[in-house]
């Protein structure tokens, strides 16, 4: 989910495809790795780099965009997060719903949507709704990071159209990462936890 | 005013309500398949929430995550575009109950008009003229012939229980009829498990003409004139222009004051098209009536210079719309054409897949609306439109001079597109002449291809 | 009616007039330099020449190629477009000696309005206001204090052999107009060797109004309202809308009539356009003629919902005018934002260069005339217009909020334009509100970049 | 100069850039190297090729085109012309004016008209007009293929505006192939001769 401060300042600095280099963008991904970071901005007179680890598609930046939002100024997500290998800490999240839809026809085609490269599984909401970690706002949540849950506990809830739905885990494991915030909201598909088997 | 809505629809569609939205300074929040993230509907909506996946029953037709999506995002309205939940009267209700305003008619009007026998009903009330015919099933022989007499001949016998073709036949006469019905009959049964069978009069060589009406909530009703929409595949409309090559200003008259007649007897609010069936003596008689935005309504738009969804939105919130009550100036003709994604030489076959190339026409007289861009995807779960082009001019023979040149500068690669079948009918002889019927591509052979 | 016509422009109005003869099912063919081999004009016109290399003066302002290639092709008239040979007298005498109709006025309307202080006479004589003055060179301090009391203060004391703002002084009384007359001189001495000076009222916040005309070959002049072209960058137009925010029924009225009376007065055929200034007073002042289609001439057509290209070729080919003699009612608001390929960030420098990716903006009240294309080479050696966006509204506010959504919809990659700065002039509280002068961009700081 | 049966025929048969096989080309034109065509036509279902070897481009047809002359449907020629060796009896000749504009934007960059690829010098025209290879009709040709030439003798006349200009030899050399018929009209920068130095 995507809010967006203005829907279309389109094309202001316009810089084409071809200042972009993957190859730096690898290089700053070694460097966040190296640097344990898990969000690096840059912005320059004519470029902006925003990367992020294993956030949720909610805050909605694309992982690289040039200033202005243009459609085509999207860069497709799915082949640079496919050159990390499989079992890095991260890697960069697709483009999140609307922020960058129209990957320009000189890039390799990215038939659908990227799928988000989590580290391991993840658990995904299955519907659109506000996101509860508690039962009650006076209680606890039900699930901290780094809490062993098992097959069929109640991890959240999801309220949507006035009912409140409980999401429960679907196999055992340890919480790794919490991606959403409490009372935010989520939409379908939208990861919201790390879980790491048991 | 409301300050945020939300569009229950993807596509063409759903960025004209976003742009309407734009215009008005109202936010607008896109919803979204998972096939649709890439979508120019997600990227121009202020915001956008993924609701499902492909399929539409799991996303377009998902009443719960649409309703959901307009809570977790505050949006007070919802715009259901055509198609989908355009004509759910339950989805309107739970717009309703969730305290977010469905922007169409009541659930009431909606529910009235989807019923044909009701609808039918309500016309023979008030006086609109409705396909002559038996009111229902109709019992032996004797009967159809009683009726297909007070009625007059051809007439066609319909299986109740049927469609596609199977159990129709024609009668011009009663001995025909009489055997007709037999036959008729048998083959509903064997092609259904219902022997029973209608009559209606039969028109060989019908057009389809439909009358635009807007109603708001202080009880003004209007009709915006007629579009023919005559030249059809399969129910499907290709072409649609305002005003009628046929109609007189009479006929227009009288058929404008049937939809606005309707439109008051049921407390109509919100755009509503009447379709009508006009046979070649101009008498029309009431189809069926579309509660909802129309693919075509662009048409309208630019042969009176108005902004329809505009109208809805000042509708739904419950403001005066801003058209005067007389019938608005007829200040030249419209026509439109729809671009879909299929093959012309192979049946019209749907066919998705990735555009490698776009050029859109432009200049003078042409609107386009589309959701397709260089390197767009189009998926394969959906229909088939990818745009419409509107043309307008002066005359008739304006606008359809500037829809051949149009479509000739419209160039979409990398799919298959009906872009030179369409402008092959506009260029033929039949349709700039403008006296055809609804089987026009019966007589329609594609010359060049 | 031509059957075929030659096209002596490049860029998106050689593609307008080859659009307005597909409309017309006239033939069309385009000319072009080397470097448009690529364009879309050349793309879209039934035939084309290549008649030069990229320099204008060697293709697009090569007459003998030009006619050669009307001749070679059997064109039967040139359409000059704006720019180049558009209001070039002796290029439409040399088409005349070759039996090739000029879709313009005659050569004589050209010289006549190409000369400005003739043109000024001629408007002195038939009673259109000019901006008060001296007739000629003003010989001392003397006569000028004595045209200043004539004319009324404040005057501009201007360089008779120069321009750019050398020699030029503003002066509010008899004392500094002495003194501001011989620094004037003085300056203009030294910056032209030509000491001679002249004197007009100075209005510092003019408006810049035109009224476009037309006339036939019958003798029928209309005018078709005005625009108001007032945001302007170092002269040339950026924004142009109609109708003006600031004009009065009559002051449109009474300026309709004197472009009637200039175009009777000339017997101008074709089209044209009378510039006046406008002071805050609502008083207009003629500035000049252009005998020629303009850029900004879709405003016209939008608003009015005509086409002018079409009336110029119907016009020079001794047919009937299609418009009513009687002025057309204006059914909304226009305001058009000229695209170009610059850099906003630094002092509007030409951005030639190729497009990387391109859409286009569409849906209701919205016109686009272009040329470019998704992988398009902006030459370097023409002027750095890309597109010309037309909105259309009921009311002025409307056609802004569509303009405003219009510009957001348009994506230009690869090259710098002035999209976003053009978006943030018509999203101003000054630009809204309507009330400003020539001097706008003085006062317009880019906020948001 | 390009004379097109119909302007817009746009996009029916639409075939996407990736169909553009150059070492198809290449080896096509080897083919007619080895088979010492001059033209190749090749009309399929969703393709059309055509090779001309030497051709001026008043013939105006794009030297591969798809079916439609879609401006994106163009195939940039320059570098496909660039791989023939230099010395080859012939190459492929540009997009003629008016037959394929637009070079699609996945395409290599291909700025300005490429010029067009001829063995050797050759005479182009200078000016738009009408070709005559001779001083009148009953007359012979100035000169024919195989011809002698000195520099500065007539090779052709073009009238534009009614006026008959000389076209002179610039340099000394042998007429090896004259490009134009009596009597067409030609544009600016047309080849009008091929013509091999002494």
């Amino acid at each position: 989910m995507s809010r967006k401060a203005d829907s279309g300042t389109g094309g202001l600095t316009a810089s084409g495809m071809q200042g972009i280099d993957l190859g730096i963008m690898r290089r700053l991904l070694k460097f966040m790795r190296d640097a344990q970071l898990t969000e690096l901005d840059i912005e320059m007179e004519h470029v902006k780099v925003r990367l992020r680890k294993g956030t949720s598609p909610e805050a909605g930046a694309a992982p690289v965009a040039m200033p202005a939002m243009a459609p085509m100024l999207s860069v497709p997500v799915a082949p640079v997060a496919g050159s990390v290998p499989a079992g890095a800490a991260g890697s960069l999240p697709p483009a999140g719903g609307g922020g960058a839809p129209a990957p320009a026809a000189a890039v390799a085609p990215a038939a659908g949507p990227a799928p988000v490269a989590h580290a391991g599984p993840v658990v995904k909401s299955p519907m659109v709704g506000t996101f509860y970690r508690a039962p009650s706002p006076t209680s606890p949540p039900f699930v901290n990071t780094g809490d062993v849950v098992k097959e069929g506990q109640t991890l959240c809830l999801i309220e949507a159209m006035k009912l409140m739905n409980e999401i429960k885990a679907e196999r055992a494991g340890k919480i790794t990462k919490v991606l959403v915030e409490n009372g935010h909201p989520v939409e379908f598909d939208q990861v919201l936890f790390e879980l790491e088997p048991a | 005013m409301f300050r945020k809505i939300l569009i229950a629809n993807r596509g063409e569609i759903a960025l004209r309500v976003i742009r309407a939205c734009a215009d008005m300074d109202i936010r607008s929040v896109a919803v979204h398949s998972t096939a649709d993230t890439d979508s120019l509907h997600v990227r121009f909506a202020d915001e956008a929430v993924c609701i499902g996946s492909p399929l539409p029953a799991k996303s377009y037709l998902n009443i719960p995550a649409i309703i959901s999506a307009a809570e977790v995002t505050d949006a007070e309205a919802i715009h259901p575009g055509y198609g989908f939940l355009s004509e759910n009267a339950h989805f309107a209700e739970v717009c309703e109950s969730c305290n977010v305003a469905f922007i169409g008619p009541s659930p009431d009007a909606i529910r009235m008009m989807g019923d044909k026998i009701e609808a039918k009903r309500l016309m023979r009330k008030i006086g609109v003229p409705v396909i002559p015919g038996s009111e229902g099933p109709v019992v032996d022989e004797k009967e159809a012939v009683k009726i297909a007499r007070s009625i007059g001949y051809p007439v066609i016998i319909k299986a109740a229980g049927g469609g596609g073709g199977r159990g129709m036949r024609i009668a011009h006469t009663d001995v025909s009829l009489s055997s007709a019905f037999l036959t008729a009959s048998a083959e509903a049964e064997a092609a259904f498990g219902n022997p029973e069978v209608y009559i209606e009069k039969y028109f060989s060589e019908p057009r389809h003409v439909e009358i635009q009406m807007l109603g708001d909530k202080h009880g003004q009703v209007v009709h915006l004139n007629e579009r023919d929409c005559t030249i059809q595949r399969r129910h499907q409309k290709l072409v649609e222009e305002s005003p009628s090559p046929v109609l007189t200003p009479a006929i227009r008259k009288e058929m404008g004051e049937a939809a606005v007649r309707i439109g008051k007897a049921v407390k109509y609010t919100n755009a509503g098209t009447i379709e009508f069936l006009v046979d070649r003596d101009g008498k029309f008689y009431f189809m069926e009536m579309n509660t909802r935005l129309q693919v075509e309504h662009g048409v309208t738009e630019t042969v009176l210079g108005i902004d329809l969804v505009r109208e809805q939105l000042l509708i739904a919130a419950g403001e005066h719309m801003s058209l005067p009550a007389e019938p608005l100036g007829i200040r030249g003709a419209a026509i439109e054409c729809r671009v879909n994604a299929e093959d012309p030489l192979h049946n019209f076959a749907p066919c998705p897949g990735r555009i490698q190339a776009l050029h859109l026409p432009g200049g003078p007289g042409v609107r386009v609306d589309t959701h397709i861009y260089d390197g767009y995807m189009v998926p394969p779960y959906y229909d088939s439109l990818l745009a419409k082009v509107v043309t307008f001019g002066h005359e008739r023979n304006e606008a359809i001079a500037r829809m051949y040149r149009a479509l000739g500068e419209f160039v979409i690669e990398g799919i298959k597109t009906n872009i030179p079948f369409m402008r092959e009918v506009v260029n033929s002889e039949t349709f700039r002449r403008g006296v055809y019927s609804t089987r026009f591509l019966e007589h329609f052979r594609l010359t060049e291809v």
